[in-house]
Protein backbone atom coordinates (compact mmCIF):
# COMPACT_ATOMS: atom_id res chain seq x y z
CA UNK A 1 0.00 0.00 0.00
CA UNK A 2 1.84 3.26 -1.23
CA UNK A 3 -0.31 6.08 -0.57
CA UNK A 4 0.48 10.58 -1.25
CA UNK A 5 -2.04 13.44 -0.33
CA UNK A 6 -1.01 17.00 -1.32
CA UNK A 7 -3.71 18.89 0.75
CA UNK A 8 -4.43 22.22 1.61
CA UNK A 9 -6.55 21.73 4.51
CA UNK A 10 -4.53 21.22 8.09
CA UNK A 11 -4.39 17.61 9.44
CA UNK A 12 -3.40 16.27 12.79
CA UNK A 13 -0.85 13.66 12.14
CA UNK A 14 -1.17 11.02 14.47
CA UNK A 15 -5.14 10.86 13.85
CA UNK A 16 -4.61 10.72 10.01
CA UNK A 17 -2.09 7.84 10.91
CA UNK A 18 -4.90 5.91 13.34
CA UNK A 19 -7.46 6.25 10.57
CA UNK A 20 -4.78 5.39 7.72
CA UNK A 21 -3.73 2.21 9.18
CA UNK A 22 -7.18 1.20 10.67
CA UNK A 23 -8.28 1.57 6.81
CA UNK A 24 -5.59 0.40 4.76
CA UNK A 25 -3.87 -2.18 7.20
CA UNK A 26 -5.30 -4.89 8.27
CA UNK A 27 -4.63 -6.03 11.65
CA UNK A 28 -3.36 -9.54 10.69
CA UNK A 29 -0.96 -7.70 8.12
CA UNK A 30 0.74 -5.83 10.81
CA UNK A 31 4.38 -5.02 10.27
CA UNK A 32 6.94 -5.26 12.89
CA UNK A 33 8.72 -1.66 12.58
CA UNK A 34 6.99 1.56 12.01
CA UNK A 35 9.20 5.29 11.43
CA UNK A 36 7.56 7.99 10.90
CA UNK A 37 8.65 11.77 10.72
CA UNK A 38 6.69 14.87 11.44
CA UNK A 39 7.91 18.40 10.28
CA UNK A 40 5.98 21.01 12.13
CA UNK A 41 6.01 24.53 10.82
CA UNK A 42 8.05 27.14 13.26
CA UNK A 43 7.52 30.83 13.97
CA UNK A 44 10.84 31.73 13.56
CA UNK A 45 13.55 31.20 10.61
CA UNK A 46 17.14 33.04 9.89
CA UNK A 47 16.43 34.45 13.08
CA UNK A 48 13.83 36.27 12.13
CA UNK A 49 9.73 36.10 14.33
CA UNK A 50 7.72 34.03 10.64
CA UNK A 51 4.17 34.73 11.38
CA UNK A 52 2.88 32.67 7.92
CA UNK A 53 4.01 30.40 5.25
CA UNK A 54 2.57 30.00 1.76
CA UNK A 55 3.69 26.84 0.35
CA UNK A 56 3.66 27.08 -3.07
CA UNK A 57 4.06 23.74 -5.65
CA UNK A 58 3.50 22.38 -9.24
CA UNK A 59 0.24 20.55 -9.11
CA UNK A 60 0.58 17.23 -11.44
CA UNK A 61 4.32 17.06 -11.03
CA UNK A 62 3.91 17.14 -7.58
CA UNK A 63 2.03 14.02 -7.12
CA UNK A 64 3.55 12.31 -9.62
CA UNK A 65 7.18 13.27 -8.05
CA UNK A 66 5.91 11.86 -4.51
CA UNK A 67 4.52 8.77 -6.05
CA UNK A 68 8.15 8.05 -7.78
CA UNK A 69 9.58 8.74 -4.40
CA UNK A 70 7.57 6.34 -2.50
CA UNK A 71 7.74 3.66 -5.09
CA UNK A 72 11.62 3.73 -4.77
CA UNK A 73 11.64 3.57 -1.62
CA UNK A 74 9.22 0.59 -1.21
CA UNK A 75 10.86 -1.29 -3.72
CA UNK A 76 14.72 -0.72 -2.12
CA UNK A 77 13.90 -1.17 1.83
CA UNK A 78 10.95 -4.18 0.62
CA UNK A 79 8.32 -2.16 2.53
CA UNK A 80 4.71 -3.43 3.89
CA UNK A 81 3.38 0.03 3.28
CA UNK A 82 4.04 4.06 3.08
CA UNK A 83 2.73 7.19 3.44
CA UNK A 84 3.49 10.95 2.54
CA UNK A 85 1.24 13.42 3.40
CA UNK A 86 2.13 17.37 2.64
CA UNK A 87 0.41 20.81 3.22
CA UNK A 88 -0.14 23.10 0.20
CA UNK A 89 -1.25 26.54 0.36
CA UNK A 90 -1.49 28.96 3.75
CA UNK A 91 0.26 27.43 6.65
CA UNK A 92 0.24 28.64 9.98
CA UNK A 93 3.24 28.48 12.98
CA UNK A 94 2.71 25.11 14.51
CA UNK A 95 0.79 23.25 11.80
CA UNK A 96 2.15 20.22 10.70
CA UNK A 97 3.60 20.35 7.30
CA UNK A 98 4.57 16.93 6.29
CA UNK A 99 4.09 13.13 7.51
CA UNK A 100 6.04 10.46 6.03
CA UNK A 101 5.04 6.76 7.22
CA UNK A 102 6.88 3.95 6.34
CA UNK A 103 5.74 0.20 7.79
CA UNK A 104 8.43 -2.53 7.36
CA UNK A 105 9.53 -6.26 9.08
CA UNK A 106 12.49 -4.75 10.11
CA UNK A 107 13.49 -1.68 11.99
CA UNK A 108 16.49 -0.91 10.00
CA UNK A 109 14.95 -0.52 6.67
CA UNK A 110 11.82 1.49 8.69
CA UNK A 111 14.29 4.08 10.15
CA UNK A 112 16.53 4.58 7.06
CA UNK A 113 13.36 4.33 4.21
CA UNK A 114 11.76 6.99 5.97
CA UNK A 115 14.88 9.59 6.28
CA UNK A 116 15.74 8.92 3.31
CA UNK A 117 12.31 9.73 1.73
CA UNK A 118 12.49 12.86 4.29
CA UNK A 119 15.44 14.08 2.19
CA UNK A 120 14.46 13.16 -1.48
CA UNK A 121 11.26 14.91 -0.55
CA UNK A 122 13.37 18.08 0.22
CA UNK A 123 15.80 18.10 -2.34
CA UNK A 124 13.58 17.14 -5.31
CA UNK A 125 9.04 17.45 -4.17
CA UNK A 126 8.38 20.78 -6.20
CA UNK A 127 7.61 22.90 -3.04
CA UNK A 128 8.66 26.34 -2.77
CA UNK A 129 8.30 28.13 0.85
CA UNK A 130 7.38 32.06 1.31
CA UNK A 131 7.07 32.91 4.42
CA UNK A 132 5.75 36.48 6.15
CA UNK A 133 7.49 37.76 9.09
CA UNK A 134 6.23 39.75 11.85
CA UNK A 135 7.16 43.16 10.21
CA UNK A 136 5.40 42.46 7.14
CA UNK A 137 8.28 41.32 5.22
CA UNK A 138 7.21 38.67 2.50
CA UNK A 139 10.19 36.58 0.88
CA UNK A 140 10.67 33.20 -0.22
CA UNK A 141 12.82 30.57 0.86
CA UNK A 142 15.95 30.07 -0.33
CA UNK A 143 16.98 26.57 0.21
CA UNK A 144 16.10 24.33 3.05
CA UNK A 145 18.65 23.07 6.32
CA UNK A 146 20.92 20.66 5.91
CA UNK A 147 19.37 17.72 6.57
CA UNK B 1 0.71 21.53 -30.98
CA UNK B 2 2.27 24.30 -28.98
CA UNK B 3 4.87 24.15 -26.20
CA UNK B 4 3.49 25.33 -22.82
CA UNK B 5 6.35 26.87 -19.88
CA UNK B 6 5.73 27.12 -16.58
CA UNK B 7 7.24 29.08 -14.48
CA UNK B 8 7.28 29.07 -10.67
CA UNK B 9 7.57 31.05 -6.86
CA UNK B 10 10.32 33.38 -7.04
CA UNK B 11 11.60 32.63 -10.54
CA UNK B 12 7.84 33.34 -11.49
CA UNK B 13 7.90 36.67 -9.91
CA UNK B 14 11.41 37.77 -11.69
CA UNK B 15 9.86 36.62 -14.84
CA UNK B 16 6.68 38.53 -14.23
CA UNK B 17 4.77 35.26 -15.77
CA UNK B 18 3.73 31.70 -14.70
CA UNK B 19 2.83 30.71 -17.69
CA UNK B 20 3.34 31.32 -21.72
CA UNK B 21 2.78 29.21 -25.21
CA UNK B 22 5.22 28.80 -27.68
CA UNK B 23 4.66 27.79 -30.53
CA UNK B 24 6.57 25.74 -32.93
CA UNK B 25 6.73 22.89 -35.38
CA UNK B 26 10.15 21.59 -34.22
CA UNK B 27 12.49 20.34 -31.46
CA UNK B 28 13.67 23.18 -28.90
CA UNK B 29 16.55 22.81 -27.05
CA UNK B 30 15.69 24.18 -22.90
CA UNK B 31 18.07 26.78 -23.58
CA UNK B 32 15.93 28.20 -26.94
CA UNK B 33 12.54 27.71 -24.96
CA UNK B 34 14.01 29.56 -21.88
CA UNK B 35 15.41 32.33 -24.43
CA UNK B 36 12.09 32.62 -25.92
CA UNK B 37 10.01 32.61 -23.05
CA UNK B 38 11.56 34.52 -20.09
CA UNK B 39 13.06 36.91 -22.62
CA UNK B 40 16.73 36.33 -20.74
CA UNK B 41 19.63 35.42 -22.69
CA UNK B 42 21.52 33.36 -20.10
CA UNK B 43 19.36 30.30 -18.00
CA UNK B 44 21.00 30.51 -14.92
CA UNK B 45 22.67 27.52 -12.91
CA UNK B 46 20.56 27.03 -10.58
CA UNK B 47 17.68 26.62 -12.36
CA UNK B 48 15.55 24.02 -11.98
CA UNK B 49 14.03 22.11 -15.23
CA UNK B 50 10.99 19.57 -15.55
CA UNK B 51 9.96 17.97 -19.35
CA UNK B 52 6.35 17.13 -18.73
CA UNK B 53 6.71 17.00 -14.88
CA UNK B 54 9.82 14.94 -15.03
CA UNK B 55 13.03 16.58 -13.85
CA UNK B 56 15.62 16.44 -17.11
CA UNK B 57 18.79 18.68 -17.51
CA UNK B 58 19.43 21.87 -19.48
CA UNK B 59 20.42 19.76 -22.74
CA UNK B 60 17.33 18.10 -23.22
CA UNK B 61 15.25 18.44 -25.93
CA UNK B 62 11.26 19.35 -26.17
CA UNK B 63 8.83 18.63 -28.33
CA UNK B 64 5.81 20.12 -29.49
CA UNK B 65 2.88 19.42 -27.22
CA UNK B 66 5.28 19.13 -24.47
CA UNK B 67 5.22 21.18 -20.88
CA UNK B 68 8.43 22.66 -19.52
CA UNK B 69 8.88 24.27 -16.33
CA UNK B 70 11.27 26.83 -15.07
CA UNK B 71 11.57 27.07 -11.43
CA UNK B 72 13.94 27.76 -8.43
CA UNK B 73 15.65 25.07 -6.02
CA UNK B 74 12.45 23.31 -3.92
CA UNK B 75 12.49 24.05 -0.54
CA UNK B 76 9.03 21.66 1.04
CA UNK B 77 9.27 19.15 3.53
CA UNK C 1 9.53 16.96 28.58
CA UNK C 2 11.05 13.26 29.10
CA UNK C 3 8.71 10.31 29.79
CA UNK C 4 8.49 6.68 30.32
CA UNK C 5 5.80 4.17 30.68
CA UNK C 6 5.89 0.71 30.85
CA UNK C 7 2.80 -0.71 31.12
CA UNK C 8 1.20 -3.90 31.38
CA UNK C 9 -1.81 -2.71 29.18
CA UNK C 10 -2.53 -2.29 25.55
CA UNK C 11 -1.78 0.80 23.64
CA UNK C 12 -2.67 2.59 20.95
CA UNK C 13 0.47 4.11 19.41
CA UNK C 14 -1.10 6.97 17.83
CA UNK C 15 -4.11 7.94 20.08
CA UNK C 16 -0.66 7.83 22.82
CA UNK C 17 0.62 10.48 21.03
CA UNK C 18 -2.30 12.58 19.77
CA UNK C 19 -3.03 12.47 24.03
CA UNK C 20 0.51 12.79 25.22
CA UNK C 21 1.75 15.66 22.61
CA UNK C 22 -1.68 17.78 23.88
CA UNK C 23 -0.93 17.86 27.10
CA UNK C 24 2.34 18.00 27.20
CA UNK C 25 3.34 20.18 24.70
CA UNK C 26 1.96 23.42 24.19
CA UNK C 27 1.03 24.52 20.56
CA UNK C 28 3.50 27.45 20.94
CA UNK C 29 6.35 25.22 21.75
CA UNK C 30 5.81 22.60 18.81
CA UNK C 31 9.10 21.72 17.69
CA UNK C 32 10.09 21.35 13.99
CA UNK C 33 11.05 17.60 13.67
CA UNK C 34 9.30 14.87 15.19
CA UNK C 35 10.63 11.96 14.52
CA UNK C 36 8.55 8.55 16.24
CA UNK C 37 9.15 4.32 16.15
CA UNK C 38 6.61 1.68 17.02
CA UNK C 39 7.62 -1.83 17.17
CA UNK C 40 4.52 -4.60 16.51
CA UNK C 41 4.31 -7.86 17.49
CA UNK C 42 4.47 -10.21 14.88
CA UNK C 43 2.75 -13.74 14.59
CA UNK C 44 6.33 -15.54 13.23
CA UNK C 45 9.81 -15.67 14.77
CA UNK C 46 12.60 -17.69 13.57
CA UNK C 47 10.16 -19.65 11.15
CA UNK C 48 7.98 -20.84 13.92
CA UNK C 49 4.27 -19.44 14.35
CA UNK C 50 3.72 -17.31 17.13
CA UNK C 51 0.74 -17.56 19.26
CA UNK C 52 1.44 -14.94 21.98
CA UNK C 53 4.49 -13.66 24.03
CA UNK C 54 5.24 -13.01 28.05
CA UNK C 55 7.55 -10.22 28.28
CA UNK C 56 8.97 -10.49 32.04
CA UNK C 57 11.22 -7.17 32.96
CA UNK C 58 13.14 -6.29 36.05
CA UNK C 59 10.57 -3.77 37.82
CA UNK C 60 12.67 -0.40 39.04
CA UNK C 61 15.48 -1.10 36.87
CA UNK C 62 13.46 -1.04 33.71
CA UNK C 63 12.06 2.53 34.36
CA UNK C 64 15.14 4.05 35.54
CA UNK C 65 17.20 2.43 32.68
CA UNK C 66 14.88 3.94 30.06
CA UNK C 67 14.82 7.09 32.13
CA UNK C 68 18.64 7.38 31.88
CA UNK C 69 18.66 6.59 28.02
CA UNK C 70 15.76 9.41 27.48
CA UNK C 71 18.05 11.60 29.59
CA UNK C 72 21.18 11.15 27.85
CA UNK C 73 19.60 10.96 23.66
CA UNK C 74 18.01 14.11 25.30
CA UNK C 75 21.31 15.84 26.22
CA UNK C 76 23.17 14.50 23.40
CA UNK C 77 20.92 15.71 20.83
CA UNK C 78 19.74 18.59 23.16
CA UNK C 79 15.91 17.45 21.99
CA UNK C 80 13.23 19.03 23.37
CA UNK C 81 11.28 16.48 24.39
CA UNK C 82 11.02 12.46 24.35
CA UNK C 83 8.75 9.98 25.19
CA UNK C 84 9.35 5.48 26.00
CA UNK C 85 6.20 3.51 25.97
CA UNK C 86 7.07 0.06 26.44
CA UNK C 87 4.25 -3.34 27.09
CA UNK C 88 5.23 -6.09 30.04
CA UNK C 89 3.34 -8.88 30.56
CA UNK C 90 0.58 -10.53 27.74
CA UNK C 91 1.16 -9.44 24.79
CA UNK C 92 -0.67 -11.04 21.35
CA UNK C 93 0.05 -10.65 17.98
CA UNK C 94 -0.45 -7.38 15.93
CA UNK C 95 -0.35 -5.70 19.79
CA UNK C 96 2.64 -2.58 19.96
CA UNK C 97 5.47 -3.46 21.94
CA UNK C 98 7.12 -0.18 22.16
CA UNK C 99 6.85 3.37 21.04
CA UNK C 100 9.79 6.40 21.29
CA UNK C 101 9.05 9.45 20.20
CA UNK C 102 11.47 12.56 20.18
CA UNK C 103 10.88 16.10 19.47
CA UNK C 104 13.64 18.21 18.37
CA UNK C 105 14.30 21.67 16.36
CA UNK C 106 16.04 19.43 13.84
CA UNK C 107 15.07 16.83 11.97
CA UNK C 108 18.37 15.19 11.90
CA UNK C 109 19.08 15.21 15.18
CA UNK C 110 15.31 13.78 15.43
CA UNK C 111 16.26 10.64 12.78
CA UNK C 112 19.38 10.09 14.96
CA UNK C 113 17.99 10.22 18.81
CA UNK C 114 14.94 8.00 17.99
CA UNK C 115 17.07 5.13 16.27
CA UNK C 116 19.63 5.54 18.78
CA UNK C 117 17.15 5.22 21.77
CA UNK C 118 15.42 2.43 20.05
CA UNK C 119 19.51 0.35 19.46
CA UNK C 120 19.99 1.31 23.33
CA UNK C 121 16.71 0.46 24.40
CA UNK C 122 17.05 -3.01 22.50
CA UNK C 123 20.27 -3.89 23.99
CA UNK C 124 20.20 -2.31 27.42
CA UNK C 125 17.04 -2.31 28.81
CA UNK C 126 15.59 -5.13 31.17
CA UNK C 127 13.21 -7.05 29.05
CA UNK C 128 13.01 -10.88 28.10
CA UNK C 129 10.87 -12.02 25.45
CA UNK C 130 8.78 -15.65 25.90
CA UNK C 131 7.15 -16.84 23.30
CA UNK C 132 4.10 -19.53 22.66
CA UNK C 133 4.30 -21.15 19.11
CA UNK C 134 1.32 -22.32 17.76
CA UNK C 135 2.41 -25.94 18.69
CA UNK C 136 2.35 -25.21 22.11
CA UNK C 137 6.33 -24.99 22.76
CA UNK C 138 6.94 -21.86 25.03
CA UNK C 139 10.56 -20.59 24.21
CA UNK C 140 12.85 -17.70 25.53
CA UNK C 141 13.87 -15.54 22.72
CA UNK C 142 17.40 -16.17 23.09
CA UNK C 143 18.65 -12.38 20.96
CA UNK C 144 17.07 -9.43 19.13
CA UNK C 145 17.36 -9.14 15.58
CA UNK C 146 19.91 -6.70 14.20
CA UNK C 147 19.88 -3.17 14.03
CA UNK D 1 22.19 -6.28 55.93
CA UNK D 2 21.83 -8.68 53.67
CA UNK D 3 22.54 -8.88 50.03
CA UNK D 4 19.52 -9.33 47.95
CA UNK D 5 19.89 -11.11 45.27
CA UNK D 6 17.68 -11.80 41.86
CA UNK D 7 17.42 -14.03 38.68
CA UNK D 8 15.29 -13.41 35.21
CA UNK D 9 14.09 -15.01 32.38
CA UNK D 10 15.87 -18.37 31.51
CA UNK D 11 18.18 -17.69 34.29
CA UNK D 12 15.95 -17.89 36.97
CA UNK D 13 14.37 -20.67 35.25
CA UNK D 14 17.70 -22.51 35.06
CA UNK D 15 18.84 -21.34 39.07
CA UNK D 16 15.54 -22.33 40.39
CA UNK D 17 14.92 -19.32 42.00
CA UNK D 18 13.57 -15.54 41.14
CA UNK D 19 14.97 -14.01 44.66
CA UNK D 20 17.41 -15.25 47.60
CA UNK D 21 18.98 -13.23 50.57
CA UNK D 22 22.76 -13.56 51.73
CA UNK D 23 24.02 -12.19 54.88
CA UNK D 24 27.15 -10.98 54.72
CA UNK D 25 29.26 -8.44 56.72
CA UNK D 26 31.83 -7.47 54.88
CA UNK D 27 31.95 -7.20 50.74
CA UNK D 28 31.24 -9.69 48.35
CA UNK D 29 32.41 -9.94 44.62
CA UNK D 30 29.91 -10.78 42.16
CA UNK D 31 32.08 -14.39 41.56
CA UNK D 32 31.44 -15.00 45.17
CA UNK D 33 27.72 -13.91 45.58
CA UNK D 34 27.35 -15.79 42.16
CA UNK D 35 28.76 -19.00 43.82
CA UNK D 36 26.83 -18.68 46.94
CA UNK D 37 23.89 -17.57 45.20
CA UNK D 38 23.15 -20.13 42.65
CA UNK D 39 25.50 -23.42 43.65
CA UNK D 40 26.99 -22.88 40.38
CA UNK D 41 31.21 -22.61 40.43
CA UNK D 42 31.28 -20.69 37.43
CA UNK D 43 30.01 -17.47 35.97
CA UNK D 44 28.95 -17.46 32.39
CA UNK D 45 30.38 -15.15 30.27
CA UNK D 46 27.01 -13.93 28.94
CA UNK D 47 25.45 -13.53 32.06
CA UNK D 48 24.40 -9.87 32.75
CA UNK D 49 24.83 -8.06 36.11
CA UNK D 50 23.86 -4.96 37.84
CA UNK D 51 23.91 -3.82 41.65
CA UNK D 52 21.33 -1.57 42.50
CA UNK D 53 19.43 -1.57 39.24
CA UNK D 54 22.94 -0.21 37.30
CA UNK D 55 24.72 -2.25 35.31
CA UNK D 56 28.18 -3.58 36.68
CA UNK D 57 31.02 -5.70 35.13
CA UNK D 58 31.88 -9.10 37.05
CA UNK D 59 35.07 -7.41 39.17
CA UNK D 60 32.81 -5.30 41.06
CA UNK D 61 32.48 -5.55 44.20
CA UNK D 62 28.81 -6.04 46.20
CA UNK D 63 28.44 -4.07 49.58
CA UNK D 64 25.96 -5.83 52.33
CA UNK D 65 21.85 -4.30 51.38
CA UNK D 66 23.00 -4.15 48.11
CA UNK D 67 20.22 -4.85 45.52
CA UNK D 68 22.39 -7.39 42.75
CA UNK D 69 20.60 -8.90 39.94
CA UNK D 70 21.78 -11.72 36.85
CA UNK D 71 19.85 -12.10 33.93
CA UNK D 72 20.31 -13.13 30.24
CA UNK D 73 20.90 -10.86 27.41
CA UNK D 74 17.88 -8.70 27.26
CA UNK D 75 15.17 -9.24 24.27
CA UNK D 76 13.05 -6.40 24.53
CA UNK D 77 11.50 -3.47 21.81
Amino acid sequence: MQYVDVRETPFEPWQYLAAWQAQQLPENARSGATAVFVGTMRDFNEGDDVTGMYLEHYPGMTERQLATLVAEAAQRWSLDAALVVHRVGEILPAQPIVLVAVWSAHRAAAFEACRHLMETLKHTAPFWKRETLSNGTVRWVERNTPG
Amino acid sequence: MPIKVLFFASLRERIGQSQRLLESDAPLTLQEIWQRSSGEAHLPDNVLMSVNQTYVDANSLVQPGDEVAFFPPVTGG
